[in-house]
């Protein structure tokens, strides 16, 4: 049983303030990821959790700065494994909020792995990807979200590969919250990933963070003209209707795309302490070593 | 007593699956019962059903720690297990073998062939798949055990189905001592020495890291499965829920690391086992795990390599990787069990020098320790202290002028920076795989990054570790034999050999590998008038080390063997006379 | 000519975004027309846009394969080029900065400041990125440079824009020109003597390794992007259409190495190329390599470590990793360039030892090795010859009896089987990661894993690699400095240095540090009275490899920096006296 | 270009015994890996391929051990890495056919990530997986493909994992064929293989191969009961009718699922020399070398 977000409310009241750092982020000027940033400090302390209850882990790319321009505990951890380490966060602290961030190369290349089977695992954890559909950091190789033809360092002559397409895969994954943003809808952001921690279980948002240096394609303008919301009448607990939406869209769909109510994993585990093991007493009982020498005569 | 031995090796032999193992543990926990010390060895392939398969068990009414040299008795299931054992059995040895499979003896053998129609007695007696009993009771037979000794193992066994199975397994034993005695005259030499009766312990070395583990506290296990180390896995699984704890099993073993350095970073005591694929995989999670000075401990199961190699076979050969796989120079600790005990103390020991040093530490265990079955007194889990090393306490914490990041990488004499966990107050940190400052957050700053890379160094720049070595012998030997795992047993029994034979020999074994105990190792280095180095890999791995760290190149030899076997005591006493 | 100078170093430096990069490469390009020899080396950050970037380009009229101490000309466009790098600058330097900065030098720098109005210029000429133009400018009219000299240069870069962009831009730099003039009297010490006008080539280590790649026929090159390694990848995608060939650029680096392996396999010359992360994470892979004896050539381009480290900093700290990484005992060749042509000769000879040795090749370069920007007189692609090693033609498989498999891991005297390609009559096998027998099957049989495993061990064992060192000394120095890859210039230049002041010093430069080449090395070894191994880690790993594999404990010693930069050579000098 | 089946026909009939080995596969007795062997190789023959212009990959597990029952050119190689192998085979050479083959373990759990980027790269290759829901080799260890609640010995508990979905992800992956296959069913596997084979791209079969010694539950007796064949009217071609039936069938149909005519990636890529490099000339042309030093000047 994972506790929930009200009873972690303090008495003095979480502000935007609580959440900041003294750090420049070391970002493009325009880059998208500033304002996925500001939209999780918000949703953070619109949530009223105290930044010492969240751990935030990060990837490796631009986007995976993001844990260290926000106040709380972080992690910046591997190249496509944030989502490996956050979900042992949560196993060893189960009352921590935890969020996972990271790019698209991240979450789709090297680590679609760790993605799938985070989804399928359904952990209490949100994964944030900022999915500029390129590699920022190393300086503008194809990413396994460019569009066909995409011209990069790394493919010249355009990308001759099929993008993969993360609501649908995450859909087919059994992911439990789905929902994609834009940087550029700010508001809409930040309610959106307020949304996937308050949920329980894993929680997908992906947004279109656009690389203003090596992404001329997909731009603020480009997602302008082809994002679609979903309409208000949308339900996101139909699976079916989450797959028509996406297809529908071409996979540019804003908004809660699906929404499930499943268990998550911690509540399955048989005999799982359900508390932060460093407070535990982490002595054996004299009893049990015997009983487990018992079985060796 | 008249013509009784002290040890005897008995082996039993078919296809997999056939229930081998299951035989081979029934009666070496019958033995243990009777207060004798074992030590057994499965031969087993990398496959599910089909092919040989053995289960060699050494009895001795002394502590054995090694497999020896020859089979006394041989229970074979079918004629395959005959022929690729028969070098195996020494002169005037037993066969017992099922009328069946028409047993032939290979020529020139000189064993005698006990032809037992073990299937058609368990027919007999109401179910063929009592052939394993009836072997059983062929052996005491031939051992002259009483068929009584057993009543109380198949009632463990078979009690909840009800007396009657019980009985009729009794009987199915009984059946095949009576058919021994009743057609062969009794032999000497296979009567073994009475036991002392006192009550002892039997496990493999997995049992024991995993046992080792739960008792230093750790909750969190993360692991892919692998041969050899999926007993491991499959121990902690099942005790886990008596203490809250959980064993994930992950997608692979990048994800197994990664997530054991985050249940770490988030508090926990965590571990991963693998053995050499995985192992190389988690390259990488190691070297962040030592970057962002995350505590974890990974087993290392070695088995035959490079690459898939042979899973179920014997080898130490991921030394090299263990000390020096990764890229970049990532501070760590190796370790390596050479006994059962070891196997337990040294894992729990693992944790706690995991927590004080906040690196990862590598439990290099090889198969042969790993699967071997043995005989231990007994553990002692109040020897096993849990001390988390160095934590910021809640008050500490709350004494810290506020503003700013908590300094978790804060640059102190012995290298090492108190740590906090999430949750706390003014503990807020980030934990950084790149180079980063006192309170975690990257950096391109030159003096910032040498000044933090010094610090990792020096976090093991003085390290001692009381159980690095273990020395047994004169202080000035002629020969001095090095080693490490379970080359221990077999180098032992080697050495009482050739003293016997007037040699002035000793024994060296490193349970430390890294950071190499050079102070330690040294007065017996250069005491001993030559040393060979012996180990199972082909690329004489430890004597490498030592040379690197020691020298010492002029007066040593390597002895490597690296065919999946081990050594065997009296192959290493010929091997070791060539130095003397 | 009066009061010229053999060299100078300049130095252009801004915010990580503002065309330092192109300004320094246009100045070197313009100097390499002129005939000097460069050595330029960027200094930047792990980030896109922001944050301190510079260019340092040493000019000179002699070969110079190493960073200057100082430097002479520092052009800022911000304060904090002038304030990060001003300890850097000789006394008597000039720093031209940009009037819009209001710049100022730090206390105590004895240096004159220029202050330019360099934006105000360009904007003056009709677009304000022509600052950098107006700089360089600047930068001519303070070494006496005539302005036509970049004429060529606008030309090629901008001709198709049009005639008109050309003369802006040549008034631009004009402009700049004359301002020096006007403002600043001429100073002493900044006019270069006259280059030889001969044409050279300009690069960069990286690209040297992947025209080598290409040169040596690889047509196959499967990666995963990783600072510093991408720009091998990003050259041959844009060299391989016309030759046939296909960069891929896979999901991990995992797929990397496996697609390698596999392109390999089916007769490709194959590579990949990656860094430390990246690196770790092929371990498994390399094993796959070297147990399959599947030829491959990697590539790893060492940045700071250990973890992601500082990704744009340079080391060379995966030594270790590249020998002794992955599970088991791997056989594998490990190469490393010290020059710009080297990378070239090197690399294309990893691809003929490769396919001799049917192993896994590691080039290992570091990072001020792969991306300074050196001068070469020319790369011969005669002296690379292809040679694929020992394959079985289609008539020699013609010739063989029929039925059963193709002996693919024959056991031959040298260890080294024939191999075929698919779609080759009567030579299908099957490739292993298992250990096998002679026809690429599984084996668990002790003795044929015994013959295999010697025979890999066998292909290595009188290795002898015709490039594996370079000493340059008297044959008995008092000091002899050892090292690997790129510290071979500043060693080199140090060691002038030291020989000036009569000291009896040598070099030692280790290009094979796999198998370690004791023969070669051990005379020079001997031969002098003190040893010193220069190195770019944390964890001495030469020293390491080097005691390990023929001693010297005694008589050497260590001198390792970690901080991020390469050794200079007044540091060096410095440095090394202590052993004089 | 790939060099069609036809064209590869030799004078002299390709028969089932070209493609035996004398080897007795080391699986248990009514494993049902005997069935996929047999059916591989019965396409093989049904194609007319000569065995030395085919190429078999496989990964490692029970299933792993396929490469070395047939004969053609195999690669054993590591777990969960066959389709990498293979794909680098294919580009070395693109003349040959391609087989890829593995476990359940393999494909979806260490090799995830391996097979999503395999499926949208297209490659005209083809992958078996011999799915029995179980870890064989290592003797019965949960998989991905395990339903919840699936006792083994890594969850003596039951799983409490959402077992993968291979047609669905393959589906949403981009996979240009996608069938399923039951052991049981050898003609129709043949069948199966054989399209694969021939279908231009990518193609995943994805056959239930019941282990009989570590899955009690998934048994041939539980897959004849609960496996559907699409019916003669199905239409492959069309995305939302094969998400609709993967749905519908709980997964479990069998036959061609999804057929999609897309250019494999080696007819993509820019100036590919689409043959054996191993025949071709590596030496580099003169003035290829020169043009490459002329933009260091
Ligand atoms: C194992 C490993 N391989 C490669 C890299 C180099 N690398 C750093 S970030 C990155 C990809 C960046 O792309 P993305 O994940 O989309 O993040 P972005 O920079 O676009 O936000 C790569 C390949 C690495 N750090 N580790
Ligand atoms: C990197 C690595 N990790 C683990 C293993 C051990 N291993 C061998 S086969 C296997 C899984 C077998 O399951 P599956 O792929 O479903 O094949 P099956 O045996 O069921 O056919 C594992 C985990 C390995 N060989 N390599
Ligand atoms: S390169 Fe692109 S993703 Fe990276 S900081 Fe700049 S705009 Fe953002
Ligand atoms: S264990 Fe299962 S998968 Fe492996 S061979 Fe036996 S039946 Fe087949
Ligand atoms: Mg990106
Ligand atoms: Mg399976």
């Amino acid at each position: 049983m994972a506790i929930s977000v009200q009873e972690k409310k303090t008495p003095s009241a979480i502000t935007l303030k609580d959440y900041k750092v003294n750090i420049r982020p070391n970002w493009c000027p325009g880059c998208g990821d500033f304002s996925v940033l500001m939209a999780l400090q918000k949703s953070l302390t619109a949530l009223q959790l105290n930044p010492k209850d969240v751990a935030v882990v990060a990837g490796i790319g631009c986007s995976g700065r993001i844990s260290g321009y926000l106040n709380a505990y972080g992690f910046h951890s591997l190249h496509g494994r944030a989502l490996a380490t956050a979900q042992g966060i949560k196993l060893a602290n189960p009352e921590l909020t935890v969020i996972a961030a990271g790019g698209d190369g991240d979450a789709f290349a090297i680590g679609m792995s760790q993605t799938i089977h985070a989804m399928r695992r359904n952990m209490d954890i949100t994964y944030i990807v900022m999915d500029n559909q390129v590699y920022g950091l190393t300086k503008g190789q194809t990413s396994p979200r460019s569009s066909e033809g995409f011209k990069t360092s790394s493919t010249p002559y355009g990308s001759v590969e099929q993008p993969v397409h993360p609501v649908q895969l995450a859909l087919s994954a059994n992911a439990t919250f789905i929902a994609q943003g834009f940087s550029s809808e700010q508001d809409e952001l930040q309610e959106l990933i307020r949304k996937a921690i308050e949920h329980k279980g894993f929680s997908l948002v992906n947004v279109f963070s656009p690389c203003v240096t090596y992404n001329k394609v997909n731009t603020y303008d480009w997602f302008r003209q082809h994002v679609v919301q979903l309409p208000e009448t949308y339900d996101p607990h139909d699976k079916g209707a989450a797959l028509q939406a996406v297809h529908d869209t071409n996979g540019l769909c804003l908004g809660v795309i699906y929404e499930e109510d499943r268990p998550p994993y911690d509540e399955l585990i048989p005999g799982y302490a359900h508390k932060p093991y460093f407070h535990a007493d982490l002595q054996l009982p004299t009893e049990l070593f015997e009983e487990a020498m018992a079985e060796f005569q | 007593m008249n013509g009784v031995v002290e040890e005897l090796t008995w082996m039993v032999g078919g296809e997999q699956g056939e229930g081998i193992d299951s035989t081979g543990a029934t009666f070496a926990s019958l033995m243990n019962r009777q207060g004798y010390f074992l030590y057994g060895y499965r031969n087993f392939g990398s496959r599910i059903k089909g092919g040989h398969t053995n289960y060699k068990l050494r009895i001795a009414t002394h502590p054995v720690a090694a497999q020896s040299d020859h089979v006394d008795i041989l229970l074979a299931f079918d004629q395959p297990t005959i022929n690729i054992n028969a070098k195996e059995l020494r002169e005037g040895a037993v066969v017992i073998a099922d009328e069946r499979v028409h047993p032939k003896l290979p020529e020139g053998i000189r064993a005698s062939l006990y032809v037992v129609p073990l299937t058609q007695i368990a027919e007999e007696h109401g179910n063929r798949i009592m052939k394993n009993m009836v072997s059983l009771g062929a052996t005491a037979g031939l051992m002259g055990l009483p068929v009584e000794a057993f009543y109380e193992l198949m009632q463990k066994r078979f009690g909840r189905k009800g007396n009657e199975v019980v009985e009729q397994n009794m009987q199915a034993i009984a059946a095949g001592a009576a058919y021994i005695r009743q057609h062969y005259e009794k032999l000497e030499g296979f009567d073994l020495a009475p036991a002392d009766g006192k009550s002892r312990y039997l496990m493999i070395g997995n049992e024991a890291m995993a046992l080792g583990a739960l008792t230093a506290g750790c909750r969190v296990m993360t692991a892919y499965p692998i041969t050899p180390a999926s007993d491991i896995m499959e121990y902690l699984v099942r005790k886990f829920p008596k203490v809250g704890g959980v064993m994930i099993q992950t997608e692979d073993e990048i994800s197994a690391v990664n997530m054991a350095i985050g249940a770490s970073y988030a508090g926990a005591r965590a571990m991963t086992a693998t053995s050499g694929p995985g192992f190389s995989l988690m390259a990488e999670g190691i070297g962040l795990s030592g970057m962002s000075e995350t505590p974890i401990v990974v087993i290392d199961t070695e088995r035959t390599g490079p690459s898939t190699g042979m899973p179920t076979r014997h080898e130490q050969s991921d030394l090299n990787m263990a000390i020096f796989g990764t890229h970049g120079d990532v501070q760590r600790i190796v370790l390596s069990p050479s006994t059962l005990e070891d196997a337990f103390y040294i894992t729990a020991d693992a944790f706690n020098l995991a927590d004080a040093y906040q690196v990862p530490v590598i439990m290099l265990a090889d198969f042969a320790l790993c699967e071997a079955l043995q005989t231990t007194e007994g553990l002692d889990p109040t020897q096993v202290r849990i001390d988390r090393g160095s934590i910021m306490t809640d008050e500490q914490l709350m004494q810290l002028p506020g503003g700013g990041q908590f300094k978790r990488y804060a640059i102190t004499p012995t290298g090492i920076s108190p740590r906090t966990f999430p949750s706390q107050v003014n503990g807020i940190y980030q934990a950084d795989g790149l180079e980063h400052g006192e309170d975690g957050h990257p950096t391109e700053d030159f003096d910032v990054r040498q000044k933090q890379m010094s610090k990792r160094l020096a976090k093991l720049a003085g390290f001692h570790y009381d159980r690095a070595i273990d020395y047994e012998g004169p202080q000035q030997p002629d020969l001095l034999v090095v080693g490490f795992g379970s080359t221990r047993g077999v180098i032992d029994e080697a050495l009482a050999q050739l003293r016997q034979e007037g040699h002035a020999v000793a024994r060296l074994t490193l349970r430390c590998l890294w950071p190499f105990p050079a102070e330690e190792t040294t007065p017996y280095l250069e005491a001993a008038k030559h040393i060979v180095i012996v180990e199972n890999n082909a690329g004489a791995q430890l004597a490498g080390l030592i040379h690197r760290e020691v020298g010492y190149h002029g007066k040593s030899s390597s002895l490597s063997q690296y065919n999946g076997r081990t050594f065997l005591p009296s192959q290493l006493v010929r091997l070791l006379k060539e130095w003397l």
